[in-house]
């Protein structure tokens, strides 16, 4: 292992897309002034949503708990801000359909402070109870997935976590949260880093990080205190390095098996946001109730990294940035690569929200679509080493049952394919399409 | 006088069952829209196609002597029945493949390819292995001939094919380009 | 919602694309044999110039005819037609009636693009089959080589050339016998000089190599061909032909001849790389392209035809689709298998 | 001419000689396949289309002679074939009365508002899946066809308002659409019953009426004015249920606001269309 | 419905005599038809085969049959695929010549020939191919193309013959290839030396061959 | 009725499921040896001969055959007049024959006609079986020529051996060879589609118009 560790560093194929970061990577993040609606859908993370505990007209205040997890892999709700409850039923959500959410309304003149939630002695935690507290604190993955960080938390018998690998990559283009909450709190990160590898009994902790933020490699480096034993490692820049498990090939030289998860090989990996998240809540009491968004895009006028309180819409935070420019046809949450457009400027800040992108005249989407003349481009891009081509022609004939056999389940829909074909196919939409008939159909009852 | 791989090659390649004597196109056309089964049909048909060899040097050289005018007759019976018999095995040995080969297994029985090769083995006054390597040749011929339009198949599922020419129409086109690619073979071996 | 709202465009991610787009492949293609063909034209005249426009005009003329007007709009814009048109031509003799080449051209797009569903899902190349139905057509006007009439002077053409529709023609030029066709019917060598910079017997394109490779490298340069496959097939070539030589010197031709004479390079560099007609997996590529130099070398030395590029391509366009199925790419964290 | 002797003699010993190979096969070899599989196999269809619910036409056949199914559940074949089966296996056909698949949707690109432009692969689950595919009403019909290509039977059509339009004759009620709609709007039902809910909304009020023109607004006026337990309300949607009540009647739908509910008589949509074009012009 | 198939199998030997039966009956009206079209057909052969020794030997009216056997030539009809040769005699009944048939490899499949040998002059007289499937246009010029044809009327055979490029014939063992279709016709060549190879130690020394017996009624080449 | 059930059977072979152009059988003689029109004529003739007779004498004996043995018997049958055609032919016009060559033979390999046998003939009284045999043939002849024609007219610029377009006229090699064969069929198979579909179509518009006459 160790032998073919060194033979084959970094992660085979991927893509090299222009990352458009020099909008807002020198921009310190900013608060967003609050405003007066929010929305707090009920299942804005991977798995069971959560269950509701006030009613409508409830006055709450700021960080208090208005939700509860549904089940074991689901999170807590904190109110965002202070105000009352307007609603608890349906509202559009960022996937365009009505979803199960807490409309909140936000009291003008509320100061919008968090209770003065006391530091937590995490050290004395038993671990069952540090993955409660972190669950109950509604922590979740900021990395994209929005996944409950206290699942990962939970090792099964068997499998022991050797290394916490921290994942600052970033790759997405236009998105610099990440880079600028290392460069601005590079201690929380590093704290967060300590407790998350002591809880998880992990040797080391490793922060990944691509070689276009020299700045922030320079920085943690410079503010690792004596004896932690965490090491940056500066990574290649290369579309998806953030994806972990192109992360833990081109870190530790290992691939994660198919099918399998990062703790299989005794790596857990975390969303530097995750750690500051779990940093602010042991050490100041504060639950997740904002998040780091980077405004940026060539439809905004004053691109931003701003502290968002969740559940702000989307309308409010571009107002703060100076509104949409004229002629704005396309707004994408999350990546230019992986993120979803949104119908309506009226959906919710999201937890797993790293970015707002805003687009005038839709240059790729007026692109024509010609054929697919199988040159292959899509085959050596993809890092998952699967065959796009051939899944597109089959999702385009609608042979979906085949697609399996060629591992369509396998693919991340990193976008990879799709950016590099010459022939403009929407290969990921096919194979997300797929995927949906594959797992939604509705086979014929009687 | 013939030598052996000339025979084969012949068989094989330049001379090709299907697409250069238009033989067995039945099947060739008929089960050819799955690889695998095309794969089992040919080589079904390659061994029926040995039995054919042995069993009409057998006749020709005891039988056909005395009433050379029953040869057809003799052919189709043997190799009838006989292939009726490797029918049964197969039912009972394999339900899928049996499946698989839906109506075309009794049509293997008298598919002309096999009458063909008695035929020609005869007609070229073959011996015992002479003929039991053109049978080889053609019979892997064949199966070649299969798997390669099987697979053309299969891939024009997915290429919007126009709604006119799919089916039998684009199948003897494909068949049609192909034999024109194994004329490339032609005069293979022979010129020394 | 409020009603200032602009209209949002809902577009699946991703948003970014890299900036190469199939005309510009194609037409990337054209500009690299543009090299070759002014040889072409050097060497043959005016005849060259005629009978490449010949087949351009049947191959456009076909694929304007049948292209579907509908959503996918006609599909002349991307270029594809007029190279498979201008590969064609280069595969021609020099002497052949022009109505051959523009009967090639127009049978080569309908019988080899357009009943397949247009650009992208043909499962044989284009080109090379409107060539194979040529030289099975009319087997001796596309097997009967002239002489280069540079002498001549640029505008002159073969009376060949000019015969009507559907008549034969005087056969009337000198005739050359092609470097491989002296090969093997009289083992006459020809030297390497005039194989790579080509005043020799030969179809319009295959005359000089060295023009060829550098269309070959601008293609590479600009990512526009798969280089595994022509290396692939060279590579298979010489070291076959190595092989023989250790046999009989005599016989068997050397492997830099081997590589130089005859339609190899064309066919290796432009046509074998055909990307719709080709493996996409790369391992596929390899195999493509040494199944290709073994048939190639087959079909020279043991076969009746001095030449066997066409064909060679021709079967493995075949074989691809098997090829594809059975070399799909390990996916990430599996073991190996095949899909 | 002894030849006159031999070529009998040759052929009735090649004949005796092979029968009895065969014959002997036949002992040994003899797979116990019930012989009426085969037969009964050819009187279906051949489609091998899986409305059955079985992988084809052969594995139909196997169960239908083993008795497990009832011919009726072959919807393809012709009412004919099936009598000719039952009489061939001495069992009742079983076709059930004739259903169709029908839409729980009339929200046409003239009565449903669309949110955003979707622009992307031409279908309703690709649409679907980026972000709703711009329609405001995220259950209703995104009409880009996806049922249409479903169709073995080429029973669906678009019609000018963006609507499938089940041909009544056509469908077999192989429920390929039902399994294509990635909205799960259709629903296969009896050719008798002609009252029928066109929408699929669990909203009320506004907040359903803001999204679609022809929304049920669940005012539940349908269900008051219906033959008692025909009609009950359920997540803000009427059902209609021949078996808890009746008879049913063109009166219960005289009342709807928005024409949610709707009496058939012939195919959907079609006098639809026609009044749709008047609230237009 | 015919299409019930009659339930329970029936006696294997109801299946035998089935059989048998049915062989029975075909055997007998093969033989009727055989026997009433046997006449013509061999007449037809054997006009065919004279014609076409006649053609490739010139001045010959008559001919039997020769075959090898145990160490001599010997005038007898074939036994099956044993190789023969036919001996031509003029009026007067002298020999002229052989006619021997060929066989051998082409551009696409198997071409049959039958050449015309005078062993006296070691000449090749004349070419007939009897059958071949070579491409229309091209090798089938060896036998269209007079021309080609012409250069087997006095051919040295010895020591062998040799197919030039067009036009650079020199010696008088030398044959004019075909332009476009040199495979066929060094096929040709190659068939008409192998066969003569083959039968190169087993023909009499020229003047000692047999003489034509039963006269009259030659070559009744094929038989049943 | 009965009589027109009859002519039913027969006119449906030649066109509406003629067996080539609809059923797509029996096509290896077809395409061998219709390189040129004369051999069609003469290969479709043989055929003819054969199917009708051998429809005719299995539907006679059709109950006597039993299921095991059937396909044994029916070839029996099929040879036995396969081998008559072969020698009549040898015998009266023996250059035919040579052209034919190992076809004729290869007849009783037909699948149309074992096929006819098995789906048909074997199932329905002699009359039916008789007229739906001819109409088969005649549809397989009607096949066969115009097969034969096209690649005569083209590969040799004739018709029946006679040049219609003057001598030096550029024939197209290929429609003779094995190629030809395949691509002729299936650009006829093209055209058969091609009027099918518009027929349909034609259909689909009075229908609808009558509906919505209703
Ligand atoms: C294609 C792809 C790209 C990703 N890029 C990033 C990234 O740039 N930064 C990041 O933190 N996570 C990224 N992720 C998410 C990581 O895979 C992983 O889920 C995350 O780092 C886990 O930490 P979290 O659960 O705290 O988010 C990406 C995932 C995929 C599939
Ligand atoms: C039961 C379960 C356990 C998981 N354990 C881990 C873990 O130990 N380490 C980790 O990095 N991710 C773990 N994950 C989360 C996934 O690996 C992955 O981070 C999540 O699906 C989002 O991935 P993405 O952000 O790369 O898309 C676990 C997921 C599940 C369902
Ligand atoms: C379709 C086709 C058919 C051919 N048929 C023959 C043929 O029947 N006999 C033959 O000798 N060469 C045939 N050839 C081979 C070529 O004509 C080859 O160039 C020729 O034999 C070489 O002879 P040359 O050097 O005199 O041109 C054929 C070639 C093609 C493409
Ligand atoms: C590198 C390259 C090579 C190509 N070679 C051919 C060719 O040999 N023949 C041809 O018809 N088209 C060729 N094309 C164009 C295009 O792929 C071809 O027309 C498609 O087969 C049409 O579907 C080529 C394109 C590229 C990019
Ligand atoms: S990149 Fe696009 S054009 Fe090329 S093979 Fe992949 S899908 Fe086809
Ligand atoms: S989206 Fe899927 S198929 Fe495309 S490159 Fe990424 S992993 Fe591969
Ligand atoms: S019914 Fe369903 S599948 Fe049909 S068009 Fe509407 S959304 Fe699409
Ligand atoms: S797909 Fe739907 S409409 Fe078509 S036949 Fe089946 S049930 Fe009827
Ligand atoms: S006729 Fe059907 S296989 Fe030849």
């Amino acid at each position: 292992m160790k032998a073919l560790r060194f033979l084959r560093q970094g992660f085979e194929h991927g893509v090299h897309p222009a990352h458009h970061k020099e909008q807002t990577e020198h921009l310190p993040i900013q608060r967003v002034p609050f405003g007066k609606h929010y929305v707090m859908p009920l299942g804005q993370h991977i798995g069971v949503p959560s269950k509701p505990v006030v009613k409508e007209g409830q006055e709450v205040r700021r960080g208090e708990i208005i939700a509860e997890p549904g089940g074991f892999v689901s999170t807590a709700l904190h109110s965002p801000v202070t105000g009352r409850i307007t609603k608890v039923g349906d509202f559009r959500g960022v996937d365009g359909r009505f979803t199960p959410s807490i409309g909140i309304e936000a009291d003008p003149f509320a100061t919008q402070q968090v209770e003065a939630g006391e530091p937590i002695d995490w050290e004395s935690l038993s671990l069952d109870d540090f993955i409660r507290a972190v669950q109950m604190a509604g922590i979740v993955g900021m990395g994209g997935a929005a996944f409950p960080a206290h699942v990962k938390l939970s090792v099964p018998e068997g499998t022991t976590i050797r290394q916490l690998l921290v994942n600052g990559a970033e790759c997405e283009p236009y998105l610099t949260t990440d880079h600028r909450l290392m460069l601005e709190r590079p201690d929380a990160l590093l704290e967060g880093c300590e407790i998350m590898r002591r809880k998880l009994g992990a040797e080391e902790t490793v922060i990944g990080i691509e070689k276009n933020k020299p700045d922030a490699i320079r920085t943690i480096q410079s503010r690792i205190p004596e004896g932690q034993p965490t090491r940056v490692v500066p990574l290649k820049v290369k579309y998806p390095q953030g994806a972990e498990k192109m992360m833990i090939r081109s870190v530790f030289g290992v691939e994660v098996p198919a099918g399998q998860l990062p703790r299989d090989v005794g790596v857990n990996v975390n969303n530097v946001g995750t750690i500051v998240a779990i940093a602010d809540y042991f050490l100041r009491g504060m639950p997740l109730i904002e998040r780091i968004v980077t405004v940026a895009g060539n439809g905004v006028t004053y691109p931003a990294n701003l502290v968002v309180p969740l559940g702000t819409p989307v309308r409010d935070v571009v107002k703060f940035c100076g509104g949409l420019k004229p002629g704005t046809r396309e707004i994408v949450m999350g990546g230019p690569m992986m993120g979803r457009p949104i119908a309506s400027l009226d959906v919710p800040v999201l937890k797993g929200c790293s970015g707002v992108l805003v687009f005038t005249d839709a240059p790729t989407s007026a692109r024509k679509e010609y054929p697919c003349i199988r040159c292959g481009r899509c085959v050596e891009a993809c890092p998952y080493f699967l065959n796009p081509s051939r899944l597109a022609r089959l999702s385009r004939a609608r042979m979906y049952d085949e697609m399996k056999d060629y591992h369509v389940f396998d693919c991340v829909e990193c976008g990879c394919c799709t950016f590099a074909c010459p022939s403009n196919i929407p290969i990921v939409q096919l194979i997300r399409t797929a995927k949906d008939d594959l797992t939604h159909r509705k086979e014929p009852a009687e | 006088m013939e030598n052996f791989l000339w025979i084969f090659v012949s068989a094989l390649l330049v001379n090709n069952f299907v697409l250069a004597y238009f033989l067995g196109l039945c099947p060739f056309l008929g089960v050819s829209n799955s690889l695998e089964t095309s794969f089992r049909l040919g080589l079904a048909t390659t061994f029926v196609m040995l039995v054919t060899a042995v069993c009409a040097w057998v006749l020709n050289t005891y039988i056909l002597v005395y009433a050379p005018y029953l040869r057809l007759i003799c052919f189709i019976v043997v190799i009838a029945s006989t292939v009726q018999f490797i029918e049964m095995l197969i039912k009972k040995l394999s339900p899928a493949l049996f499946r698989a080969m839906g109506i075309f297994l009794p049509l293997i029985t008298t598919n002309c390819a096999i009458l063909g090769l008695a035929i020609f083995a005869t007609n070229r006054g073959y011996g015992f292995w002479e003929g039991v390597i053109y049978a080889l040749g053609a019979g892997l011929g064949f199966t070649l001939a299969m798997v390669l339009l099987a697979g053309l198949r299969e891939e024009s599922e997915l290429s919007n094919v126009p709604a006119l020419i799919k089916g039998t129409a684009m199948n003897l086109i494909i068949a049609g380009v192909l034999s024109m690619a194994f004329m490339g073979f032609a005069g293979l071996f022979s010129s020394t | 919602m409020s009603k200032r709202d602009p209209r949002l465009l809902l577009f699946h991610a991703p948003l970014l694309r890299q900036d190469m787009t199939t005309p510009k492949v194609m037409r990337d293609v054209i500009i690299a044999l543009l090299p070759a063909t002014a040889a072409g034209l050097w060497y043959f005249g005016l005849a060259a110039a005629l009978i490449i426009v010949a087949s351009i005009a049947g191959a456009v003329l076909a694929e304007w005819m049948f292209s579907p007007s509908g959503r996918r709009g006609r599909t002349l814009l991307d270029n594809s037609g007029v190279l498979t048109g201008l590969l064609l031509g280069l595969t021609l003799p020099p002497g052949l009636p022009l109505w051959m080449a523009f009967l090639g051209g127009y049978i080569g797009i309908a019988l080899g693009k357009v009943i397949w569903g247009g650009i992208g899902h043909n499962l044989f190349n284009p080109a090379l089959l409107g060539r194979a139905f040529l030289l099975a057509t009319f087997p001796i006007a596309m097997t009967t080589w002239v002489t280069p009439l540079t002498d001549e002077g640029f505008f002159s053409v073969y009376s060949s050339n000019l015969a009507w529709p559907f008549m034969q023609a005087a056969p009337d030029a000198t005739t050359a016998a092609t470097p491989l066709g002296l090969m093997k019917f009289e083992q006459e060598v020809t030297p390497l000089t005039e194989l790579a910079f080509g005043k020799i017997g030969g179809s319009l394109g295959e005359t000089s190599g060295v023009l060829l490779i550098l269309g070959g490298v601008y293609l590479w340069i600009r990512r526009a061909l798969d280089w595994r496959i022509p290396v692939s097939i060279l590579l298979t070539v010489a070291v076959f032909s190595a092989i023989l030589i250790l046999f009989d010197a005599e016989r068997f031709p050397t492997p830099l001849f081997s590589v130089f004479s005859g339609g190899l390079l064309l066919g290796a560099i432009y046509m074998a790389t055909d990307p719709v007609t080709s493996p996409t997996t790369p391992r596929g590529t390899w195999i493509f392209g040494i199944g290709i130099g073994v048939l190639v070398m087959l079909i020279r030395v043991y076969g009746g035809l001095p030449e066997g590029v066409m064909y060679a391509i021709l079967l493995m366009n075949a074989a691809t689709p098997l090829i594809d199925r059975y070399t799909q790419p390990r996916v990430f964290g599996r073991g190996k298998e095949t899909a | 001419m002894s030849s006159v002797l031999t070529a009998p003699a040759i052929m009735t010993g090649i004949g005796l000689f092979f029968g009895a190979i065969l014959a002997i096969a036949q002992r040994f070899l003899k797979v116990d396949e019930d012989p009426r599989i085969e037969a009964t196999n050819e009187l279906l269809p051949g489609t091998n289309c899986g409305a059955c619910g079985e992988p084809g036409c052969l594995a139909f056949a196997e169960k239908l002679v083993a008795g497990k199914v009832e011919a009726g559940k072959c919807t393809v074949s012709t009412d004919e074939a099936l009598e000719n089966i039952a009489e061939f296996l001495q069992v009742d056909a079983g076709r059930g009365e004739k259903r169709v698949a029908r839409l729980k949707c009339a929200g046409g690109q003239r009565q449903a508002h669309t949110i955003a432009e979707y622009r992307g692969f031409e279908g309703c689950r690709a649409a679907a899946i980026v972000s709703g595919g711009g329609k405001g009403c995220s259950w209703g019909c995104l009409g880009l066809g996806d049922c249409e290509r479903a169709c073995t039977f080429d029973a669906i059509h678009m019609n000018a308002n963006g609507l499938p339009q089940v041909s009544t004759d056509k469908c077999r009620a192989c429920p390929d659409c039902m399994a294509a709609c990635p909205r799960d709007l259709f629903e296969l039902v009896p050719m008798n019953q002609k009252l029928f809910v066109q929408c699929n909304i669990p909203l009320a009020g506004e907040a359903a009426t803001q999204l679609c023109a022809t929304a049920c607004d669940a005012c539940g006026r349908c269900a008051a004015d219906a033959a008692p337990g025909l009609i009950r309300m359920e997540d803000n949607l009427p059902v209609i249920d021949y078996s808890a009540g009746g008879p049913a009647a063109p009166e219960a739908t005289f009342r709807c606001p928005t024409r949610a509910i709707v009496w058939l008589e012939r195919e959907q949509f079609e006098e639809q269309e026609a009044r749709s074009v008047e609230n237009v012009g | 419905m015919s299409a019930v198939p009659d339930k329970g199998s029936p006696s294997s030997l109801r299946l035998v005599m089935t059989l048998a039966i049915a062989g029975l009956i075909s055997g007998v009206a093969i033989i009727g038809i055989y026997e009433a079209t046997l006449q013509t057909i061999t007449e037809n052969k054997a006009r065919e085969l004279r014609e076409a020794v006649f053609k490739v030997l010139p001045g010959v009216s008559d001919m039997q049959p020769f075959v090898y056997r145990d160490g001599k030539i010997v005038v007898s009809e074939p036994d099956k695929d044993e190789p023969v040769v036919y001996g031509g005699y003029d009026e007067q009944g002298a020999f002229v010549g052989y006619a021997m048939p060929g066989a051998g490899p082409g551009f696409q499949d198997t071409i049959k020939i039958l050449y015309g040998y005078k062993p006296a002059e070691k000449l090749v007289v004349g070419m007939e191919v009897l059958e071949s499937r070579e491409t229309p246009g091209l090798g089938d010029k060896i036998y269209k193309d007079m021309d080609f044809v012409d250069e087997f009327y006095s051919l040295a055979i010895e020591p062998e013959i040799v197919a030039v490029k067009k036009g650079t014939k020199t010696a008088d063992n030398h044959v004019d290839a075909i332009t476009g279709a040199t495979i066929s016709a060094k096929a040709v060549v190659r068939i008409i030396n192998e066969t003569h190879a083959a039968w190169a130690g087993q023909l009499p020394p020229s003047g000692s061959e047999p003489e034509l017996e039963a006269k009259g009624q030659g070559g009744s080449g094929a038989g049943p | 009725m009965k009589k027109n059930e009859s002519y039913d059977e027969f006119i449906k072979g030649i066109w509406r499921d003629n067996p080539v152009f609809a059923q797509v059988l029996g096509m290896c003689p077809m395409l061998a040896v219709t390189n040129s029109a004369i051999n069609a004529i003469a290969m479709g003739m043989a055929s003819m001969f054969v199917l009708v007779g051998s429809s005719f004498l299995v539907s006679s004996f059709r109950n006597l055959i039993p299921k095991q043995v059937r396909i044994s018997c029916f070839i029996i049958i099929i040879a036995t007049f396969v081998t008559i055609v072969d020698y009549t032919l040898l015998a009266i016009v023996p250059k035919v024959h040579k052209e034919l060559g190992a076809f004729i033979p290869l007849i009783v390999a037909n699948c149309l006609i074992l096929g006819r046998q098995e789906a048909f003939a074997s199932r329905y009284p002699t009359k039916l079986a008789v007229m739906d045999a001819l109409g088969m043939a005649v549809g397989f002849l009607v096949a066969l020529f115009s097969l034969g024609a096209v690649r005569e007219i083209l590969g040799d610029g004739a018709l029946f051996g006679v040049k219609l377009f003057g001598e030096n006229f550029e024939p197209w090699v290929v429609m003779i060879l094995p190629p030809g064969g395949f691509l002729t069929l299936g650009v006829i198979l093209l055209f058969f589609n091609w009027f099918k579909y518009k027929k349909d179509e034609f259909l689909e518009d009075v229908a609808a118009a009558e509906r919505s006459s209703r």
